[in-house]
């Protein structure tokens, strides 16, 4: 059954140095009090997963938690650039970053996989790609019955899974809707899961698509309103996407970028501070 | 060749001849697959315009999505509110995507060859990039599956090259028969649309050659500005420009 | 885009003599109105592929309607046996007929395949049973990562499959909840496809793990209330028990079975009819 | 051995006795795959009475059900209607029982051997029966993937046989380490549950013993109700009997 805790203490019971650890959210509810909540703790050489790794990447990585980044789309959607990650790739700061890059179909594969219990997945991709040829984990397997040739990409079981869902009853199942990606996967794929939701209700109401995980493959549920910001929850928030076109300059500028997470993260003690941390107008319109 | 206006009494961007033209492509009842960005506007363009009944599918998981906003990303309530049905990302993929139930994929590059593939990863050497790009995406299986994929890019030699730094995506590999040969099931880029013209792929040697300018646009100022020794179609053409109601249709939008 | 027609005109024009014909629904949602319309046009040397054959195959069977039966588990839960299933296995009764069967694993997995438009699907599974040596469609693939060895089947791709869901909208959507099964897979696998309704309606309300398939990857809705019946549609329909537990002598009879169907199925005109013709008693208690 | 009482002071019958035993099995938290028949009478007698907490998945896609009366399939609405979450049979079989999620299954068998192999398909030879049984449906996985597999079935001769026509689902093979040679990820059968006793495997051989009779049970009428040449462990005992609670748990059930 899933534990009720806190975002730090879930945090520092489940995620250790040199884990890998996927927080996922396909544009939608992302884990970013999580990432912060990782960079307060100070982790080390994680191995991050995600398809998109976003801004929270970016920062994650641009504190030198991470040692190695297993992704499909590394950017800042419609506004820039990931620089604390392409910082990192092309010029070794703060220091180097191994990479190890799929596409989406194939990482969707590899938590499919995961999730499923099985060694590895297969899809029809990569054939004539460069990628079949830089990425070690793209194999191939032959069709038993056809002779067509597949892609063979190895399952992926992170350590830890975080992802954020609008909600939780009182006995720790967790319910999200809207867009819900490839969460349900990083959760079932992880040996260990921590879910960030929006507020605790006494009985889900119905959501078409709408997703439940049973609160015994969960094992902390951390209450973290506005745990996504500047993400969206959907019913419950908006993106800021002034943060998104915001976060372009400061991500730029490593100085800027140091100075601006020691304020904003480092120097609040959770995720409440962090909101109240910035200003009021990024704050504003996100209510969904 | 059309005699065509000059660049001073265009009332329209070449961009947003861009797009109009991108969604043009569409046909009512054509189901595609489109990433934010130009492939959204000129998706939505054509919804809003000629073709009523396109199928829009996000690759967030978006089956049918009808917004009458330009979302800022594919993540945004107003494609999974109104769309007809939303899956799971691993569901698009494997049975939407990989299953050949799309039409037409948009595609985005930093760098294209004559042949259609695309460069979605870094510009220099993989181990050292000089810019490290995005990556790849939902790109390669689009550019595997969809029955057909249409390019959008702007023009320019560093952007149109004559050879890739890195092969993300596979468009018609080295020409001829090459998708055949790796077995790949959609016919692959069938045009590249860019801000100065239209470019096609020829039936036998699946190279891209010059199908239309733009109006104003010369075709010396398209062979300049590609990277690779541009070959021009017999039946050049100019493309027909933005009528009224796609400009206005797409104004309404972008400023929606 | 889906087209809205009677059942008579959906089979007639969809289900040919020799199609490969999935008339899907895992115990809830199960199409047995399309299967005696199938028997009312007299249709001939059909594979049916179902992952539960049950009373309906067994009417298929029994009236000779089937050359080959795909699946993995055959029976009248809770109720006894497939009497004409059984005869035409052990005796031949009233032709031969050809199986190939599968565990619901298995079955799962090549619908999952035929839907995600591979030519195999994979699992841990058939290791040591006769299964994997009586099948032919079954083999195996060894992981490139790991070396295990997996079990492999080929994909279903059905020329029809067959469905019921409890709602259409107007532009032909449609929509389904409760137990939901492998329906959405059947569908997607199938070239062509029918889906039968309990209700049209202007628009959807929200179900949890409500599954939607658009209409264009629809071929034909028919609007059948109690088209699963003596099946379930939840919020519709209850199973009619007595209907289960009367077909076990009506099975076990030859003789008693064709009158049966003689007077139920070939004399009636479509589901409405056969519903009339029903003992009363039958009918009661089913609204859910 | 206990004294046992005679079977005329019995207040309950043999099936009621094998359903008790089976329920006894789940401790609370058990993660449980059910079918329709014994295993779901006793997973929701578990619940009834001393496992409240016991997870009850039923292979039509419903995690976590939590009936108030005895489904008549598995198909029915008090399943789909108080479980957690209900997902399609795909993903049940693939993401809880393959990945490994489920600690018991029940499985039923209309013949099993000493290394709790079990036939449910054929009797007689598979291309000309005697008896054409309904097949494998959810059972193969089960007996693959489960962390333990407990078996319940009626004691006869004709279904507790010397050798099987034909195995559906793998017990432990031909007993010793097969499961571990053949990669099998769970432990295989643990228990075999009849009207007349418990079998239990042991744990070098795998060879499933007699571990206790039910009360009113005398050993020889197991063994020659057993096919086999059935061994008796050195410390067999008599069943617990019922107890009051347990049999009323059942009966309001059952009766509802």
């Amino acid at each position: 059954m899933a534990r009720f805790s806190s975002l730090h203490d879930a945090v520092a019971e489940h995620i250790h140095d040199g884990d890998t650890v996927a927080l996922e959210g396909f544009t939608h509810l992302i884990p970013f009090a999580a990432g912060q909540e990782i960079i307060r703790q100070r982790r080390k050489d994680l191995t991050l997963v995600r398809m998109t790794p976003d801004i929270i990447y970016d920062q994650l990585i641009g504190m030198g938690c991470a040692r190695k980044l297993i992704f499909s789309w590394a950017g800042n959607p419609g506004a820039g650039s990931l620089h604390r990650f392409r910082d990192a790739v092309e010029h070794s700061v703060p220091h180097h970053l191994e990479i190890e890059e799929h596409s989406h179909a194939g990482m969707a594969t590899r938590y499919q996989a995961g999730a499923s219990g099985l060694p590895f997945g297969m899809l029809r991709g990569y054939a004539g790609t460069d990628l079949a040829t830089i990425t070690p984990t793209i194999s191939w397997v032959t069709c038993p019955f056809t002779g067509e040739n597949l892609a063979a990409v190895p399952a992926l079981r992170p350590d830890v899974g975080v992802i954020c869902a609008q909600q939780a009853d009182r006995d720790g199942n967790v319910m999200m809707w809207g867009i819900t990606g490839v969460q349900k996967e990083a959760v079932l794929a992880s040996q260990r899961s921590i879910v960030l939701v929006e507020e605790v209700v006494d009985a889900f109401s119905p959501h078409t698509n709408g997703v439940v995980l049973p609160s015994w493959v969960v094992d902390d549920v951390c209450l973290v309103p506005s745990g996504s910001y500047p993400s969206y929850a959907q019913d419950y928030s908006q993106r800021a996407s002034a943060f998104y076109s915001q976060w372009e300059p400061i991500s730029k500028d490593c100085e800027k970028f140091l100075a601006w997470m020691d304020e904003h993260v480092l120097a609040t003690s959770d995720h409440a501070e962090f909101l109240a941390s910035l200003d009021p107008a990024l704050l504003e319109d996100i209510n969904d | 060749m059309t005699e065509s206006p000059t660049r001073e009494a265009l009332k329209w961007t070449n961009d947003e001849m861009m797009t109009v033209a991108a969604a043009r492509e569409l046909t009512s009842g054509t189901v595609c697959f489109v990433g934010i960005g130009l492939p959204s506007t000129a998706a939505n363009l054509a919804r809003a315009s000629h073709a009523p009944d396109v199928v829009l599918i996000y690759e967030s998981g978006c089956i049918g999505a009808k917004p009458d906003r330009l979302p800022p990303s594919i993540g945004d309530g107003i494609l999974s509110r109104t769309a007809d049905a939303v899956v799971s990302v691993p569901e698009i993929f494997a049975y939407w995507l990989q299953a050949g139930r799309v039409d037409v994929g948009f595609l985005g590059a930093a760098q294209v060859d004559r042949f259609g593939n695309i460069n979605t990863t870094v510009v220099g050497e993989y181990g050292s990039p000089q810019v490290r790009l995005p990556g790849a995406g939902g790109a390669p299986e689009i550019a595997t599956s969809c029955s057909r994929v249409i390019i959008t890019l702007r023009h320019s030699p560093r952007a149109m090259v004559e050879k890739l730094d890195f092969v993300t995506s596979v468009g018609h590999g080295d020409g001829g028969d090459f998708r055949a040969r790796l077995g790949l099931p959609g016919r692959g880029p069938q045009a590249m649309i860019t801000d100065l013209g239209v470019l096609r792929c020829e039936p036998e040697s699946r190279e891209f050659v010059l199908s239309s300018v733009h109006p104003g646009v010369e075709i010396p100022d398209v062979i300049e500005a590609t990277g690779w020794a541009l070959r021009v179609a017999d039946d050049v053409s100019v493309t027909a420009p933005p009528t009224d109601g796609e400009l206005h249709a797409l104004r309404s939008f972008v400023g929606a």
